[in-house]
């Protein structure tokens, strides 16, 4: 009888009903409201009035009309959407309550059957309570409760405003499917269905064209990704025979480890990850994603979904650590997208796709420490990246927030989220300040902010693998193990380096030197209202103390303390981990100093910043000369979107155009085969007719033949 | 009467006389003049009929191809006053006349190829006494019968076609 | 003395068939169809010399049909007399099926109106 | 309820009455007609969409009852009704029904009053005779499904043609008269060498007991003797019909035209009934009884070749259709070549996958064309460029759409992943080529679904015009209703229809692929034995 049976897990199924009963609610309430609006919906005759904000961040239209609307239902709608994520977050924290310390097994509960296909593929919809699903459920839960309240304020007056929360329900329900899903099907459930989400938040202002290409650019590139993980469950299925994760971990034992199968499957399974958490290959959607509001980038495409692909990687951590040249692959595209994205970052003016570069390098950080076989690492990465990463986002919002109703007042059509229109809000935000320079020293790896703890980690289970470990045993496209290992740490350190640039001078040309918004703006420049920077404190606090989470062993602190985090996971990816070291526990030698050298880097970066730039020389954005040679190239982020676009996109519409649909359909089968036999067989029938001279003598005479030839038949016979 | 040298040669004469007014026939540009051509060559025919012991058949045939069918053509051409040859030749171009020259003698040399087969030994003659009309009379009423009902009926629509179409609309 | 009668029948009848196909007037192309017919009953009696008297009867059968067939036959050439005043076959062309771009009403054809233009296509009014 | 159905004998008249009800309605309407003097323009016939309306309801109710009566655990034949009809030629009136063809008619029951519903207002002339086409088409069609004489079933397959026909030729769209006639020579061509086929198999197979030649069904799978070569032809002239039906790759040429140009009901019928009848004469006629031809090396893999050409290439050229009528004819040329990899890969999980595309596709895709009459009627065009922006305009219609296309495209959670997943799944084990390709068809279907939607729905609302387009009226949020209801239901709970299904789908496996050889030989088959 499992501990958990009988207890508050068996609730586990309310987890993911409760958003959507919000979204059930929200979304009846937000058809409700426009059904009635009737066909002449005022906002619809605002059509010139987006023109204005082209493309940006617009909390769509600040029109007087919304005002009367916040009727009742406003109210409704404010008070269920963070309710319902509260109620989880607190299911969430009894179920960890509820959880014994040793768990070794998962509490996996069915509900009833799904797809049941005779006797060797019986899929069901079960849920899987164990110390990893918990760990994700508790921070998915926690962020999105305070996401959900900072959007009350800032998505307060949109006319959008239920069918946005019915939206950011919807997420938060598929992605607690994703995270409690016991079989890859059901986490696949999850898996498209906050792609699907994320599609209809970024397209949440449709009426621009461009935000309606980049939802439909987003769900597109995650399909692409989902197709990696259809292959990868259909050859795990033919191979091991279940797809649940438990079965699977028993049975890819008889699969041969390190062999092509199992690194086929993890190849395809690092496909759908990168699809999903914006590595290398598929990573050009989360930049476009910025087009959606601020909060949704940040719950969304901060903090919880974009770290899908990390989960999957830990989850089938029975895979992954079998097959060494796969973990390798996802180390090295996780180091050079960690480092690519930086340097992106480097050049972007607008504050939303610098974090959206920000958020990319990161979660390249990520990918190594998963990759390299550190999983714990790579999850405590995750949680405190969540915490920094969603505070620096809903800070731009408060950012963004001023800096709208600045320019709203004043009707001015300047653009709200480019920093070279902002500088010297130090004086109009303290408080945004403050938390902004936190998260700032935090993403960086300053000590004692929760960023160093986990950064650190990560390099420093790089370095000890590198040492010794199947990693470093086998070789990656020819070159040994360790080798690549050491460059994916160099890689590393570069990223880490240049974080620190972009962020410090993210926040020199944001908070430091004179302000370049406007004279007559800055009367109405001031701090954002408390309902957005209340949660902007709490996940200040967060990213300060996070790093206790999982404290490393150098410090020497008394036992209950260091590695909270391994203790509470070691159940789930502990053996995984050790298979990769050997067996044995990994320690990173002379770890002190890794440590200090990585302090030093990440200092330098803020240095450096500090010393090179200049933000009074900044210009407002209306009277900035074009960039030109290698600034140019970043800013325009390596032109990767021109690139896919011109050699995949343009030409498989072309082909398909020109060649298949007018030339086999409608040339080929159409024209030739089948209006082609049609005109042939008229053809025919005008040559037939021509013999009906209606001349009496040509009939006679065709008589004559035929009698010639018969009498000749007999004649010859 | 055996095939005396005197049948043969009336035989032969009455042949010959036949061909020739029917090339003579063919070749006539007044219509009147090929009808009367064509006339004599049916009496002749009526007379080897007659000599090849057919009498009934040859009286039948005067009496009702020459008499009748022929007297009808002309009576016809008559009433739409063929009689004088018309401006235009109705004789088809040079170039047709030869082409159609060819293929009657090609015609002709298959059907004479065809004929080259071993016949077998005439019947006897009839005796004398029986009369012309009785060898008919066996095949006539009873092995042909339904022929000979259906060949009444068939000019019976004849005779209804031929005033249907020949009568002047009102 | 058959196949001398033979002999003559397929002069005949070539005779016969070459008179079709040189005259065009309508009358004379019928009686060569007659001179054809009588060719052949000169074979059923020459036949008839051999087999039998059911050749004969033959005969008879052929003579009633030819009756037949020249009864309609000339009623038909009255009707197309009175209608375009000529026997010549040339000009009459009823049996031919009409180009398709001719509107069913105008299909009546009659040779007597002038050709409207050199291009006619002969077939009926309407053409190009 | 199965002891109340067991209490009427349900079983014995259903198959029957399912047969008679609509004709009864067409017979009905048409002699309504007789009697009125008036013309029969829409106002001057209201009572015939009524007639027509109810009779399907009745039609769906009575079918409905087969949900319960139906026993999931024997192969033999359901409600079976058997009557001498030609007894010279050993034909008969052979009706019942298995796991595989009750998920068919229950479709057809199913979409028949949608499909009525949804072109309300559409027909508006010559309307009498136009519902009283529908119903005669209903019967041709649920005909075709029960049929188990092969005579029966070739004269319910012409019996459902000519309808069809008419309904595109009289009440179609601009080039309907070439759309009409493409569509019924293309069909009729196939089916006239089915015809042949099946008569050789009349002539080759002797009924044990009557001793004399027969079409039944299961006579012919037992006693039909002929040669592998023969087997051959048959097949492929079987195949031949089957395919232009499905339509697969080089065939499918009349669908786009035969769709963009029927009325909206002609073409949810067309879309989600009559593209079934190919798939299911493989399932039911061309594998079972020739499996060694259908299984030789080279036909497979063509077959499964056209198969994934079929999935790619619908999806390619749907992505660049101007009209959106056609976009949704051309990725039905996708799904179905789903069905087709699913029926020739031979594993349990393919064929119930087959199977389960093949009602979800009646569903997804015939709710797409619902929705297309709805707009059209608002705004008489069907190109994508006429609209754009109006999901604030019609939020309710944008709501739907989304959702019925996320349920074409195959999103987990709605009825189409259900389908695609196991057809990939059992595919997959027996040929991951084919399916690693098959599986890229599901990105091009989220291409061109979603850059449609985003045109229709999303982007500027910049034509004035689109601004003043009424959202659904009640009658059409009943439709919309059932087609969400139903797909959200396969989608989370397909069980109990893959539990009815197992058995006949195991069977059919079993059939194919165990005895090749024994067909040849005359020797008496041994898995057919229903």
């Amino acid at each position: 009888m499992h501990p958990l049976a009988g207890s508050i897990a068996e609730l586990v199924w309310l987890l993911p009903i409760l958003p959507l009963i919000g979204f059930v609610i929200n979304g009846a309430i937000s058809l409700f409201t426009s059904f009635h609006a009737g066909p002449a919906d005022p906002s619809a005759a605002h059509g010139e009035h987006d023109v204005a904000h082209a493309g940006h961040e617009a909390p769509d239209t600040h029109d007087e009309h919304a005002a009367p609307k916040r009727a009742p239902l406003h109210a409704i709608v404010t008070i269920v959407g963070p309710l319902v994520l509260l109620l989880a977050f607190g299911l969430g924290v009894a179920i960890f309550v509820a959880m014994p310390s040793h768990m070794a097994t998962p509490f996996v509960k069915t509900f009833f059957a799904w797809m049941p296909v005779g006797t060797d593929l019986p899929i069901h919809w079960a849920f899987q309570v164990d110390q990893l699903s918990v760990m994700m459920v508790l921070f998915v839960t926690g962020v999105s409760a305070l996401i959900h309240i900072f959007s009350v304020g800032y998505m307060g007056d949109d006319p959008g405003y239920a069918r946005y929360f019915a939206f950011l329900n919807l997420f938060v329900a598929f992605m607690l499917v994703l995270v409690l899903g016991a079989s890859y099907p059901v986490m696949f459930v999850g898996w498209e269905g906050v792609g699907l989400v994320s599609y209809l938040l970024i397209g949440f202002w449709f009426n621009d064209k461009a935000n309606a290409d980049a939802g439909t650019k987003a769900f597109i590139v995650n399909r692409i990704g989902d197709f990696g993980f259809l292959i990868a469950m259909f050859l795990i299925w033919s191979n091991v025979g279940t797809l649940d994760f438990s079965g699977v971990a028993a049975g890819v034992g008889s699969l041969p480890a390190g062999g092509p199968l199992l690194t086929t499957i993890c190849l395809f399974m690092l496909l759908a990850c990168t699809g999903k958490s914006a590595q290398i290959p598929l990573y050009v959607w989360l930049p476009d994603a910025m087009a959606g509001p601020t909060p949704v980038s940040a719950l969304i495409h901060a903090a919880t979904m974009v770290t899908a692909g990390v989960y999957l990687v830990a989850r089938s951590s029975f895979l992954f650590s079998l097959s060494p040249v796969a973990c390798l692959t996802v180390a090295v595209i996780g180091a050079v997208t960690a480092l690519f994205a930086a340097t992106i970052g480097l050049k972007q003016w607008d504050i939303k796709k610098l974090l959206a570069y920000s958020t990319v390098s990161k979660i390249g950080y990520m990918f190594i420490g998963v990759g390299v076989g550190a999983y714990v690492a790579g999850l405590f990465h995750v949680i405190t990246h969540s915490f920094f990463k969603a505070l620096l986002f809903l800070g731009a919002g408060s950012v963004i927030f001023g800096m709208h109703a600045a320019y709203h007042h004043t009707h001015s059509t300047e653009d709200a989220q480019d920093m070279r229109n902002m500088g010297g809000l130090r004086a109009y935000m303290p408080l945004t300040f403050v938390m902004m320079w936190i998260a700032t020293l935090a993403i960086s790896g300053i000590p004692i902010f929760a960023g160093f703890f986990s950064k650190d980690e990560i390099l420093g289970s790089v370095i000890a693998r590198a040492a010794d470990s199947t990693l470093a045993d086998v070789h990656w496209l020819g070159i040994p193990g360790s080798a690549v290992l050491y460059a994916v740490y160099v890689l590393a350190l570069a990223g880490a380096f240049l974080t620190a640039l972009y962020m410090t001078r993210m926040m020199l040309y944001t908070f430091h030197g004179p302000n370049r918004t406007g004279v007559e703006e800055q009367a109405h420049l001031h701090e954002a209202p408390p309902l957005l920077t209340f949660p902007v404190v709490v996940l200040g606090v967060l990213s300060v103390l996070g790093g206790i989470i999982n404290l490393p062993a150098f410090l020497h602190l008394p036992a209950g303390w260091t590695g909270a985090l391994d203790q509470w996971l070691a159940p789930v990816v502990g053996d995984a981990t050790l298979h990769v070291t050997h067996g044995v526990a990994a320690e990173t030698p002379h770890e002190v100093a890794l440590v200090g050298l990585a302090i030093v880097v990440a200092i330098a970066g803020i240095v450096t910043a500090f010393v090179k730039l200049k933000p009074a020389a900044l210009v407002p954005k209306r009277d900035a000369q074009p960039a030109t040679g290698f600034e140019r190239v970043l800013e325009n982020k390596y032109y990767v979107d021109e690139l896919y676009d011109r050699t995949v996109v343009t030409p498989v519409v072309a082909v398909s155009r020109s060649f298949l649909w007018k030339g086999i359909d409608a040339g080929l089968i159409d024209g030739v085969l089948v209006n082609g036999s049609a005109w042939f067989m008229r053809g025919l029938a005008r040559s037939g007719s021509w013999l009906q001279t209606g001349q009496v003598g040509a009939y006679a005479w065709a008589i004559v033949i035929g009698v010639l030839a018969v009498l000749g038949a007999f004649t010859l016979r | 009467m055996p095939n005396g040298f005197v049948y043969e040669f009336l035989f032969y004469l009455f042949g010959l006389t036949a061909i020739v007014s029917a090339a003579i026939f063919v070749t006539r540009r007044n219509a009147v003049a090929a009808a009367l051509w064509l006339v004599n060559t049916m009496f002749c025919l009526a007379a080897l009929y007659i000599m090849m012991d057919a009498q009934f058949v040859g009286a039948i045939q005067v009496l009702v191809y020459a008499g009748a069918i022929m007297v009808v053509f002309l009576f016809v051409v008559m009433l739409l006053n063929l009689g004088l040859p018309p401006s235009v030749a109705d004789i088809k171009s040079k170039g047709a006349r030869i082409i159609a020259l060819v293929a009657g003698l090609a015609m002709l040399a298959e059907l004479l190829v065809l004929a080259r087969q071993k016949l077998p030994a005439e019947l006897p003659w009839l005796p004398r006494e029986t009369s012309v009309t009785t060898p008919i009379t066996e095949p006539l009423f009873r092995t042909y019968l339904l022929p000979f009902e259906i060949t009444s009926v068939l000019l019976l629509v004849a005779i209804v076609g031929a005033v249907v179409l020949a009568k002047r609309r009102s | 003395m058959v196949p001398e009668a033979l002999f003559f029948s397929a002069i005949l009848f070539v005779i016969g068939v070459v008179g079709v196909l040189t005259r065009r007037n309508a009358i004379i192309i019928f009686m060569c169809v007659e001179l054809m017919l009588n060719a052949v009953n000169l074979s059923f009696i020459g036949f008839s010399r051999l087999y039998g008297a059911s050749g004969q009867v033959f005969v008879i059968f052929v003579m009633s049909v030819a009756a037949a067939e020249a009864a309609v036959g000339l009623a038909i050439i009255i009707a197309i007399f009175r209608h375009h005043e000529t026997v010549d076959l040339k000009n009459i062309n009823l049996l031919k099926g009409w180009c398709s771009n001719c509107p069913w009403p105008n299909r009546v054809e009659c040779i007597r109106l002038p050709a409207p233009s050199p291009s006619w296509c002969g077939c009926c009014r309407y053409c190009r | 309820m199965r002891e109340f159905l067991a209490s009427i004998h349900y079983g014995a008249w259903v198959l029957p009455a399912l047969l008679l009800i609509p004709l009864a309605g067409a017979l009905i309407i048409v002699l309504q007609s007789a009697f009125s003097r008036d013309d029969s323009s829409l106002a001057a016939a209201p009572s015939a969409r009524w007639i027509a309306l109810i009779t399907f309801l009745l039609e769906f109710a009575v079918s409905l009852g087969m949900w319960w009566a139906f026993d999931p655990g024997t192969v033999a034949w359901q409600f079976r009704v058997t009557h001498w009809w030609i007894p010279a030629w050993g034909a008969s009136f052979d009706v019942g029904v298995d796991g595989i063809s009750l998920f068919m008619v229950l479709l057809t029951t199913f979409l028949m009053p949608l499909s009525v519903l949804g072109g309300w207002t559409s027909v508006r002339e010559k309307v009498r005779s136009y519902y009283a086409l529908l119903l005669i088409l209903t019967t041709g069609m649920i005909g075709v499904f029960l049929a188990l004489d092969l005579l029966f079933f070739y004269v319910m397959w012409e019996v459902m043609l000519i309808p069809m026909y008419f309904i595109i030729g009289i009440w179609g769209g601009e080039r309907r008269i070439y759309a009409s006639i493409k569509f019924f020579i293309y069909t009729f061509l196939g089916s006239l060498l089915m015809l042949v086929a099946i008569l050789y198999l009349w002539l080759h197979s002797v009924d044990t007991v009557t001793l004399s030649n027969s079409f039944s069904y299961d006579t012919i799978m037992q006693h039909a003797a002929f040669t592998s070569r023969a087997a051959l032809w048959l097949f492929g002239a079987f195949f031949l019909a089957f395919a232009v039906k499905v339509p697969m790759f080089p065939f499918h040429t009349w669908l786009p035209d035969a769709h963009t140009e029927a009325p909206t009901a002609g073409s949810v019928i067309l879309a989600g009934i009559m593209l079934k009848m190919g798939t299911y004469g493989f399932l039911r006629f061309a594998l079972p009884l020739f499996p060694g031809a259908a299984l030789t090396p080279w036909v497979r893999d063509t077959i499964l070749t056209l198969a994934v050409i079929g999935i790619i290439y619908g999806a390619l050229v749907a992505m660049v259709q101007p009209d959106f009528k056609r976009l949704v004819a051309y990725s039905s040329v996708s799904h179905l070549g789903f069905v087709m990899l699913g029926i020739y890969a031979l594993t349990l999980q393919s064929v119930q996958g087959a199977l389960m595309v093949m009602i979800n596709h009646g569903i997804s895709t015939g709710a797409l064309f619902l929705l297309i009459g709805m707009i059209y009627e608002r705004k008489h065009t069907r190109l994508i460029d006429a609209y754009g922006g109006i999901a604030r305009v019609v939020p309710m219609f944008a709501v739907v759409l989304t959702l019925v296309s996320l349920s074409s495209i195959g999103l987990p959670g709605t009825n189409g992943f259900v389908g695609e997943f196991l057809v990939l799944v059992g595919s997959f084990k027996t040929h991951p080529w084919f399916t690693l390709f098959a599986t890229s068809g599901v990105i091009f279907a989220a291409c061109y679904l979603l850059w449609a939607i985003q045109r229709i729905l999303f982007n500027k609302l910049d034509k004035p015009e689109n601004a003043l387009l009424r959202d659904l009226n009640a009658r059409e949020l009943v439709i919309v209703a059932v087609v969400t209801v139903a797909i959200l239901w396969i989608g989370i709970y397909p069980a109990p229809v893959l539990r009815r299904m197992e058995r006949s789908a195991q069977n059919f496996v079993q059939v194919v692929t165990s005895s090749p050889g024994a067909r040849l030989a005359s020797a008496p088959e041994t898995g057919g034995s229903r």
